[in-house]
């Protein structure tokens, strides 16, 4: 159980890095260890597949397509962040940190829950017979993300610029 | 067994809240869209959690590998997005997108 | 026919024929006026042939159900058809007169258009009797006068179309608010099923702010006076024959037809309306533009109609309604006559107009015989409908507001002889020949009209009495 | 002779005028043949209608207790004669005054139409039907007033349409008061207590009554019609339609409606007002310059004698009164047609250029002195006659002020109308108006019957007061027995005849003393009266209309408007206007720069809300 | 044959990029305008079956044996379907000639079917988490379309749209997954079931803020409006005719309103929040519409005024409430899709928006002129025009609810709302011809054609509003209104 824990503050440690860091490949980096941590608390809730996505897709896909964004912004993306802002964060951090304490410990109890039946079948079962709807959404997803990126990447000089 | 629920709903409320933090008060635009990602992965988290505290996990994994799908799809246009705007604007300046006013 | 069948085809001819309007302008201009004219005079003609059914009284409930308690109802009861005859025949005869007057003016097609659907609209309003199809209409009329008063197209003509459109539009939607207030209590839009019915202070207030913007009732009076920008004929459409009696029209049909006012109202509204005609008298008497001081005296008229109507007994009725007509008649030939003499002289402001009764006498004699008319002087319709409504003043035991409504009388007497010096007497300014025929044959015809509307009285006052009867019936 | 023709004197007039109106204005003969015809049948209906006593006729008109009724019955048969005889005279008259006149087409159509509405008015016996033909009068003098074709006629024709309409309006309120109280519109059905509400209903009803009449505060139209007007309207309108009219209705609201008590305070109203009238008018007719205006003063000024008699509410006084306005009417006729016959010769009525035309006008000068000794009281005329019995029943009341003015009165017209007089015809003969004849026959003709009239009914008063004035009275229920008012008409050995002879006498002196003081020179014979201390500014500020209460009125109508329109209607539509797009433009403005476009903002904004939204929510919940 | 409505616009959206290639024009056009129109039949023939059965629960088998698939269809989201292939159809039409100068019609194209699929999957699902999802497909889809024209406001106001409505669903995500906890089940029927056992007030109050904020956002509702005045006139004008249409109206309206009455049950506490919510946005931005220089972003304004009606319409709770706001709903669609159609036109013949520039176009292109008459009156509720009925109907419905003020405000707003138009009536057509336009000519035919069909639309729905409010409108209104049974009783 303290393992889990460990694991959880150092997810949110590295997620506060990511935000923090003053150079962007370093955020980038800290974001793919904290999915990291992510995908390892998948597979100790017993959630193996979610874990297996998390770690390839978020921690390795979407960690090379910032490095890609980032070298292809880097010429002059130096935007000064407010130094105030960097302090004041752990304070808030902390004062939020509090309030969310609070606010769980009241609800601890009250949240009634039906109590669920052992789940039947196999994981591909529930995922193709229960969810299909959902993969024909993840083909639209998938289509919509395709076309938005020819579409805002398309060449420039076949259409007069608005 | 619903406590366990709550220790990560609390974790993945303080991952959502660093997440808004960052979104009010940073400038860069790569920064913001990490913020996004924080967020996201509070909400995944969160869904994890509830899938194996009410021991329905297998629905909660395909929902969360649904989402992660949608998740890279919304990656991917906002990354095109910002490069777009650096070309135009020659920065990732937050504050400089506020042309349309009033 | 029917008479069901009459007054269906009174609503329905102009309002269908309007949209073919443009389709004849585009042919040819002489067919579009040959349209419009046969257009206008035929629903003229039509309710004209109810008059037997009027002087039997009694009324005939016509009705076709739709949606939500939202069913079309018809009633056709003296009331309906003596308003009916006198807006579509003053509407008649400002269609003939435009054909002269706007001979070279650009986009007639929408004027012809708007003019034929406003009467369609009024004849519509007139013969409905579901509170929503009332409300309807009233906007349908709204909208034809808002691209009527902004004919000209200029910036600031515009702007005044479009302060009238806001004023009228506004005060209809909070009276909507009020018949949907009556709605929750009664439960139903229906005006003969609700005969008797006692409505809440709300509501009788909610309603008036409707009544008093399209009657131009001093509190939201402003937008008439502005709407002077309109061509000539406008302003006559809109002043004397047929909008402002919408207002009137709807009192007499809401609060003596069907709903039993709280008493404190009845005095409230009798104080409104002699205030507002003093105080429209007063501005007519300041104001130096022609159009703008017979605006102000149709407020000032329109005060005396609604005193006659809210002091809500026999006498002051048909008073009032008597009023309708006569004023109609009298206010269309002046406000004709000030389009004569404007279209010649270009000119607006009277300062600058002096003398004209020597190049246009004819003018002179009828805008003469149509101000004495509207003052009240006997031999003219005028002087019966004045007589009536300070009588049933009297008789109501409000002598202090008789009296102020016969003061109201002397300043318009005054304003009136001041605008006739200024424009027709003096010595002559601009020499100005008197324009087409047929603009001054309609002049002189509404000013027989007058006359004969005086001697021979007993014939509209019998079909008034009719009105008066149906009206009250529960009153007493 | 059935019920219909009481129709005849109002529409046959009627006819008469529209014709009038169709004949162009170049046929020349037939427009006057026509009149003259037309004014004699008319007579001759007077007569008729006369001997037939009581005739009524009712029909349904507007429903609601309007109905179309005349009623012919001694009272109105006497009106309608003298009605109809006047309109002999004038139309005789204007055959030849008005011939070469550019609007005489019209001129003859007016008076036609004047005559109907005029006999239609006392016919009526329905308080609607009264006020439809009494306000008709006020078009058709508006119209007569312009046809003088001065410059400022028309502002006159436009004052008299005001005046006549405000009192018309004041009368239209009282007989919704009466309809009322009494519930009923039929004239001869009402009676009724002066008390409360219908005093209020009395005093606008007389407004309206002596507002037609021409008496003080409404009077002030008149004197400008003198000038303004044709000489034949002055005669026809002011000097007889109008004061028959105005004191008829009088003598009904007194006599019919209120049943007057003496010494009442409504009968104290009548006197004093009556008093007011004689004196200020008669002061304003003596310093007059111009003969018509003089002449026009005059007729003012003798109304106050008749509605002084009708005030009195004493039989002598009130058939004194009645006896009056047909004496008046007469005479003042007369006096007008002269100076008509005057100024149509002399070409104009200036009193310092006219003087010694007795020798070439002899008849008219004649008919003058006739129709001015009347005016004047002089012991054997009509006017002596009459004014003897206002004299009596002034002083029966009790109180002798009134008395006392109207000898004043007496005084000041005998005065004026030597200064006329002498200035017109027996002074020395004036050198700036070329020699002159005798005015043509049509003219002088009228003027003569005028006298002889003056004459025999001063003479032989027995006839017009037994079977004119006596039936009036004889309604009155405390009338002593047969009212002797003949007995002693004519006797001069009373002290009131003393009195009055005596205030000839001094007017006499007053005279002759200005004519000497004023170098021989007639016209001047008022200069003295004029130049006294007191006198002198009135006068100024009476010249200058500062009493005319048309002129205030107007002054008061144009600041009320003013207020009005400043202080009520501009300040609505500024609201419109200004305050309500103000609001709008700076709500919007505001709302505007809080979306500065910066995506934090936007973000906090949403953030802001969800917050709000759950504290809503959870305080809604407990 | 329900699936099609989703299926359809997928597939072809697919194979469009390929025909993109073979034929710039002609293929891209008549493939998505058939595909639309097949839709806008298929939903009118449903009629029938619905109005009869109540509702339809289809399992779809694929290629043999059963899937788990269930698409529900009652009359409500029967109704929003027909709006949306209807709104979707006319905009394909104008498109036709708009995108002569974008050129690459074959990605817009596809891009606007798979937002459309989106929707009709959003619309017809019975499941709390596919909600989600294909709220995301339209949402990635439109995110796209808006930066369409690749320019700096385009790219701006795209960018501040994204990353508002990607907060906005995670907080959505967030809400299903508590209830996702509580009932352990995400269909509609067996969450609802669920829910009404469970006594839990405060944390689905919890869960509703967070919906309202998520769908509400989506929706525009006025603290969550900010993304919306930038977005809508950036975007080619078909595009912001289908979001201020049909996307605010199905992804935020349609979602909240349905989980909220078809899953959780409206309560009181609801109503009110909801309502309020309707009536600020309608007033604040009414008043921010009056002082907008640029034709769309003014339209764009008075689309979060509308939503503001339709929301505190549906608010009410009472079955003639929710009939006034889906009926204005449809109104607005309508009249809206039909000003933004036409401020395209105004684009295309003038060049410009900007409201000073233009000038009494009235004379010289008197059918663009004649058409958003009619759009501007409608939306205003000026009676003869559809507007008026919808508005009428929430009046008398906030009246019968007792809560006056509401119906005053709503009156209130009504003038504001004609004061605006009145304003773009004076300025751009019915005032004095600017001499710059002298020589201007009407808008291309689709164009044309496409603002003509909606303006007939506009007129028709209020002239015959009695068989439309009948057929579509009060069946749509009774099966919402029975909320949480009708859930429960779907396909029994």
């Amino acid at each position: 159980m303290i393992i889990q824990i460990i694991l959880l503050v150092g997810l949110v440690i590295f997620a506060g890095l990511a935000i923090l860091a003053k150079d962007l490949l370093k955020a980038a980096l800290s974001l793919a260890v904290a999915s990291l941590f992510l995908g390892i608390i998948f597979f100790r809730l017993s959630a193996p597949y979610a874990g297996v996505f998390e770690i390839s897709v978020v921690a390795g896909l979407i960690t090379v397509l910032f490095a890609l964004t980032i070298s292809l912004t880097r010429k002059n993306d130096q935007v000064q962040e407010a130094r105030l802002v960097k302090i004041a964060f752990p304070l808030f951090f902390i004062l939020f940190l509090i309030i969310d304490g609070l606010v769980m410990k009241s609800l601890l109890l009250k949240v009634p829950a039906l109590p669920a039946g052992p789940e039947a079948g196999t994981f591909g079962q529930v995922l193709w017979k229960q969810r299909t709807f959902d993969l024909i959404a993840q083909i639209g997803v998938i289509l919509a993300g395709v076309l938005a990126v020819l579409a805002l990447f398309r060449k420039k000089e076949e259409d007069k610029d608005e | 067994m619903s406590n366990l629920w709550f220790l990560y709903l609390f974790f993945s409320a303080l991952l959502i809240f660093i997440g808004i933090y960052c979104l009010l008060t940073m400038r860069n635009l790569i920064k913001l869209f990490i913020a996004i990602e924080i967020i996201s992965k509070g909400v995944s988290l969160a869904l994890v959690a509830t899938g194996a505290v009410q021991h329905t996990i297998l629905l909660a994994q395909s929902l969360v590998i649904t989402y992660i799908v949608v998740e890279v799809s919304l990656v991917a246009t906002a990354l095109a997005l910002i490069i777009n705007i650096y070309k135009k604007n020659k920065s990732l300046d937050v504050r400089l997108l506020s042309k349309l006013k009033g | 026919m029917k008479v069901e069948t009459i007054s269906l085809l009174t609503i329905f001819i102009p309002i269908l024929g309007s949209l073919l309007v443009p389709l004849a302008g585009i042919i040819s201009p002489r067919l579009r006026s040959i349209w419009s004219v046969l257009i206008g005079g035929l629903t003229a003609a039509l309710p004209l042939t109810l008059i037997p059914q009027a002087l039997k009284g009694g009324e005939i409930i016509f009705s076709k159900s739709l949606a939500l308690g939202l069913d079309f109802i018809l009633v056709i009861d003296p009331l309906s058809i003596f308003m009916s005859i006198v807006s579509s025949f003053i509407g008649f005869l400002i269609i003939i007169y435009s054909l002269g007057y706007m001979h070279h003016d650009e986009n007639q097609n929408e004027y012809y258009l708007m003019v034929i659907m406003f009467i369609g609209s009024m004849m519509g309003l007139v013969y409905s009797a579901n509170l929503v199809f009332i409300y309807l209409f009233w906007e349908i009329i709204a909208i034809a006068c808002w691209r009527l008063i902004g004919f000209y197209r200029q910036k600031d003509y515009v702007l005044k179309a479009d302060k009238a459109f806001l004023m009228t539009f506004g005060g209809a939607v909070v009276m909507l608010l009020g018949f949907i207030i009556i709605y929750g209590q009664t439960g139903t839009f229906n005006l003969v099923a609700m005969r008797g019915v006692a409505i809440p202070g709300s509501a009788v207030l909610l309603i008036l702010f409707g009544m008093f913007s399209k009657s131009a009732t001093v509190p939201l009076h402003t937008w008439l006076p502005d709407a002077g920008v309109a061509p000539t004929t406008v302003t006559a459409l809109l002043h004397a024959a047929v909008l402002v009696k919408i207002g009137v029209y709807a009192y007499a049909r809401l609060f003596l037809y069907t709903f039993k006012i709280p008493e404190g109202w009845q005095q409230a509204i009798i104080l409104m309306a002699v205030i507002s005609s003093l105080v429209a008298a007063g501005a007519a008497t300041v104001e130096n533009d022609f159009k703008r001081i017979l605006a102000y005296s149709t407020i000032s008229q329109i005060g005396y109609i609604f005193l006659g109507l809210s002091i809500a007994n026999p006498t002051a009725i048909s008073g009032g309604l008597l009023y309708i007509l006569m004023h109609g008649l009298a206010k269309a030939g002046l406000f004709l006559c000030a389009g004569i003499v404007i279209h010649s002289t270009h000119k607006r402001d009277i300062r600058e107009m002096g003398g004209l009764i020597k190049t246009m006498p004819i003018t002179a004699i009828s805008f003469l015989i149509c101000a004495f008319s509207v003052i009240g002087l006997p031999p003219l319709g005028g002087f019966f409908s004045k007589l009536l409504v300070i009588l049933g003043t009297v008789q109501a035991n409000q002598v202090w507001v008789a009296a102020l409504a016969l003061f109201t009388a002397v300043l318009t007497m005054f304003y009136l002889m001041r605008v006739f010096a200024l424009v027709f007497l003096g010595d002559l300014k601009i020499s100005a020949p008197e324009k087409t025929t047929s603009m001054v044959g309609v002049v002189s015809v509404l000013a027989v009209l007058s006359i004969l509307a005086g001697l021979f009285i007993a014939y509209p006052m019998k079909l008034v009495q009719m009105a008066t009867t149906q009206i009250s019936w529960w009153l007493k | 002779m059935t019920a219909m023709t009481l129709l005849w004197p109002i529409i046959f007039p009627a006819a008469v005028a529209i014709l009038f109106f169709l004949i162009p204005t170049r046929v020349r003969f037939v427009r006057e043949v026509l009149a003259v015809i037309s004014s004699t049948v008319l007579l001759y209906l007077g007569f008729a209608l006369f001997s037939l006593k009581e005739l009524s006729l009712t029909t349904n008109w507007l429903g609601m207790g309007i109905n179309f009724d005349l009623r012919l019955y001694h009272f109105s048969a006497f009106i309608l004669l003298a009605l109809s005889g006047f309109l002999f005279l004038i139309c005789l008259y204007s055959t030849v005054k008005m011939k070469d006149h550019p609007r005489v087409r019209e001129y003859y159509g007016y008076v036609f139409l004047a005559a109907a509405f005029s006999n239609g008015a006392v016919l009526s016996n329905n308080f609607i039907l009264l006020i439809f033909f009494w306000e008709a009068l006020l078009i058709t003098t508006y119209a007569l007033v312009t046809i003088g074709l001065k410059p400022t006629s028309h502002r006159t024709a436009v004052k008299s349409l005001i005046i006549g309409g405000f009192c018309d309006f004041s009368m239209i309120l009282g007989i919704g008061l009466l309809w009322a109280s009494t519930g009923t519109l039929t004239m001869n059905q009402v009676h009724v207590e002066p008390h409360g509400l219908a005093v209020a209903a009395f005093i606008l009803m007389m407004i309206g009554a002596i507002g037609k009449a021409g008496a003080m505060p409404f009077h002030t139209w008149i004197p400008d019609a003198a000038l303004d007007a044709p000489v034949t309207f002055m005669a026809f309108m002011p000097a007889s339609f109008e004061k028959l009219l105005g004191i008829y209705l009088l003598a009904r609201i007194s006599l019919d409606f209120f049943q007057l008590k003496v010494g009442s305070s409504m009968a104290m109203v009548l006197m004093i007002i009556g008093a007011a009238t004689i004196v200020l008018a008669v002061f304003m007719a003596l310093i007059q310059k111009d003969f018509k205006k003089l002449l026009s003063f005059h007729a003012i000024s003798q109304v106050g004698y008749m509605i002084l008699g009708i005030g009195t509410a004493i039989p002598i006084g009130i058939a004194g009164g009645i006896f009056h306005m047909i004496n008046h009417a007469m005479y003042k006729t007369g006096l007008f047609l002269s100076s008509g016959s005057v100024e149509h010769r002399a070409g104009t009525t200036e009193l310092k250029k006219l003087g010694g035309l007795a020798r070439e006008m002899p008849w008219t000068a004649f008919g003058f002195s006739v129709c001015a000794l009347a005016i004047s009281g002089v012991w054997p005329l009509n006017g002596f006659v009459s004014k003897e019995m206002v004299f009596h029943g002034a002083l029966e009341t009790g109180y002798p002020i009134f008395a006392i003015a109207a000898w004043v009165g007496a005084i000041f017209t005998f005065a004026s109308f030597l200064k006329a007089g002498h200035s017109v015809f027996f002074g020395p003969r004036s050198t700036e108006i070329p020699k002159t004849k005798e005015s043509e026959a049509p003219i002088v003709l009228p003027i003569l019957i005028l006298a002889a009239l003056c004459i025999t009914f001063g003479v032989y008063n027995k006839l017009p007061l037994q079977n004119f004035i006596q039936p009036i009275l004889s309604g009155q229920a405390e009338a002593q027995g047969s009212l002797d008012l003949t007995t002693h008409a004519l006797n001069l050995f009373n002290p009131v005849a003393g009195v009055s002879i005596l205030c000839l006498i001094i007017a006499l002196g007053i005279h002759f003393y200005g004519w000497n003081r004023g170098g021989k020179k007639a016209y001047l014979a008022s200069e003295p009266i004029h130049q006294l201390i007191g006198l002198k500014q009135l006068y100024n500020l009476s010249e200058a209309r500062f009493f005319d209460l048309y002129e205030q009125g107007v002054k008061f109508l144009q600041w009320l408007a003013r207020i009005l329109f400043q202080f009520i209607d501009r300040p609505i539509d500024f609201i419109y206007e200004k305050v309500i797009t103000a609001i709008g433009r700076s709500l919007t403005g505001l709302l505007q720069k809080a979306h500065n476009g910066q995506y934090a903002n936007y973000l906090a904004w949403t953030i802001g809300g969800l917050l709000v939204v759950i504290w809503i929510i959870l305080q809604l919940l407990r | 044959m329900v699936f099609s409505f989703i299926v359809i616009p997928l597939l072809v959206a697919a194979i469009m990029p390929l025909l993109g290639k073979i034929s710039k024009k002609l293929i891209p056009d008549v493939l998505t305008n058939a595909a639309l129109a097949f839709l806008l039949l298929n939903s009118i023939l449903l009629i029938k079956p619905i109005f009869n059965q109540g509702s339809i629960i289809q399992n779809i088998s694929w290629m043999g044996e059963k899937v788990n698939l269930q698409i529900a269809l009652d009359s409500f989201n029967l109704f929003m379907l027909f709006t949306i292939s209807l709104v979707s159809l006319a905009i394909s039409l104008f498109s036709i000639d708009y995108l002569e100068h974008y050129g690459h019609k074959a990605n817009f194209y596809a891009l606007l079917l798979v937002m459309i699929a989106g929707m009709n999957g959003l619309v017809l699902v019975p499941d709390l988490f596919s909600i989600y999802l294909f709220l995301e497909v339209a949402a990635v889809a439109s995110y796209a379309l808006v930066a369409f024209g690749l320019g700096y406001d385009e790219l701006e106001a795209s960018f501040k749209y994204l990353m508002l409505s990607a907060v906005a669903s995670a907080f959505a995500l967030l809400s299903i997954t508590i209830i996702f906890g509580m009932t352990s089940s995400l269909n509609f029927q067996d969450v609802a079931r669920g829910l009404q056992d469970l006594s839990a007030r405060y944390v689905i109050g919890v869960c509703l803020a967070f919906f309202i904020m998520g769908f509400g956002l989506k929706a525009a509702l006025v603290p969550f409006h900010a993304w919306l005045p930038d977005a809508h006139p950036s975007a080619p004008a078909p595009i912001s005719a289908m979001l201020s249409g049909l996307l605010i109206k199905v992804s935020g309206v349609y979602a909240l309103f349905r989980i909220i009455y078809s899953v959780i049950g409206m309560t009181p506490v609801m109503s009110q929040v909801l309502m309020a919510l309707g009536t600020i946005s309608m007033v604040v931005a009414a008043f921010l519409a009056l002082g907008q220089k640029d034709i769309k972003r003014m339209l764009a304004y008075s689309s979060i005024s509308q939503v503001g009606y339709i929301v505190l319409g549906l608010a009410i709770g009472t079955p003639l409430g929710i009939a006034g706001g889906l009926f204005h709903l449809f109104n607005h669609a309508v009249a809206k899709g039909l000003l933004f159609l036409n401020s395209g036109s105004i684009q295309h013949i003038t060049g410009t928006r900007n409201l000073e520039e233009l000038g009494g176009l009235g004379k010289r292109v008197p059918l663009t002129a004649g058409t958003n008459l009619v759009g501007s009156l409608s939306i205003a509720g000026v009676p003869p025009l559809a507007g008026f009925w919808s508005k009428l109907v929430i009046i008398m419905a906030l009246i019968q609810a007792k809560q006056m003020g509401y119906a005053l405000i709503a009156i209130l707003a009504s003038i504001l709302t004609l004061w605006y138009y009145l304003l773009i009536q004076r300025r751009a057509f019915f005032g004095q011809m600017n001499e710059k336009w002298s020589h201007i000519k009407e808008a291309p035919f689709w164009m044309s054609a496409a603002n003509v069909i909606l303006a007939l639309i506009c007129i028709l729905v209020g002239i015959f509003f009695t068989p439309v409010f009948k057929t579509w409108i009060s069946p749509a209104a009774e099966a919402l209104a029975r909320g949480v049974q009708q859930v429960m009783m779907w396909g029994i």
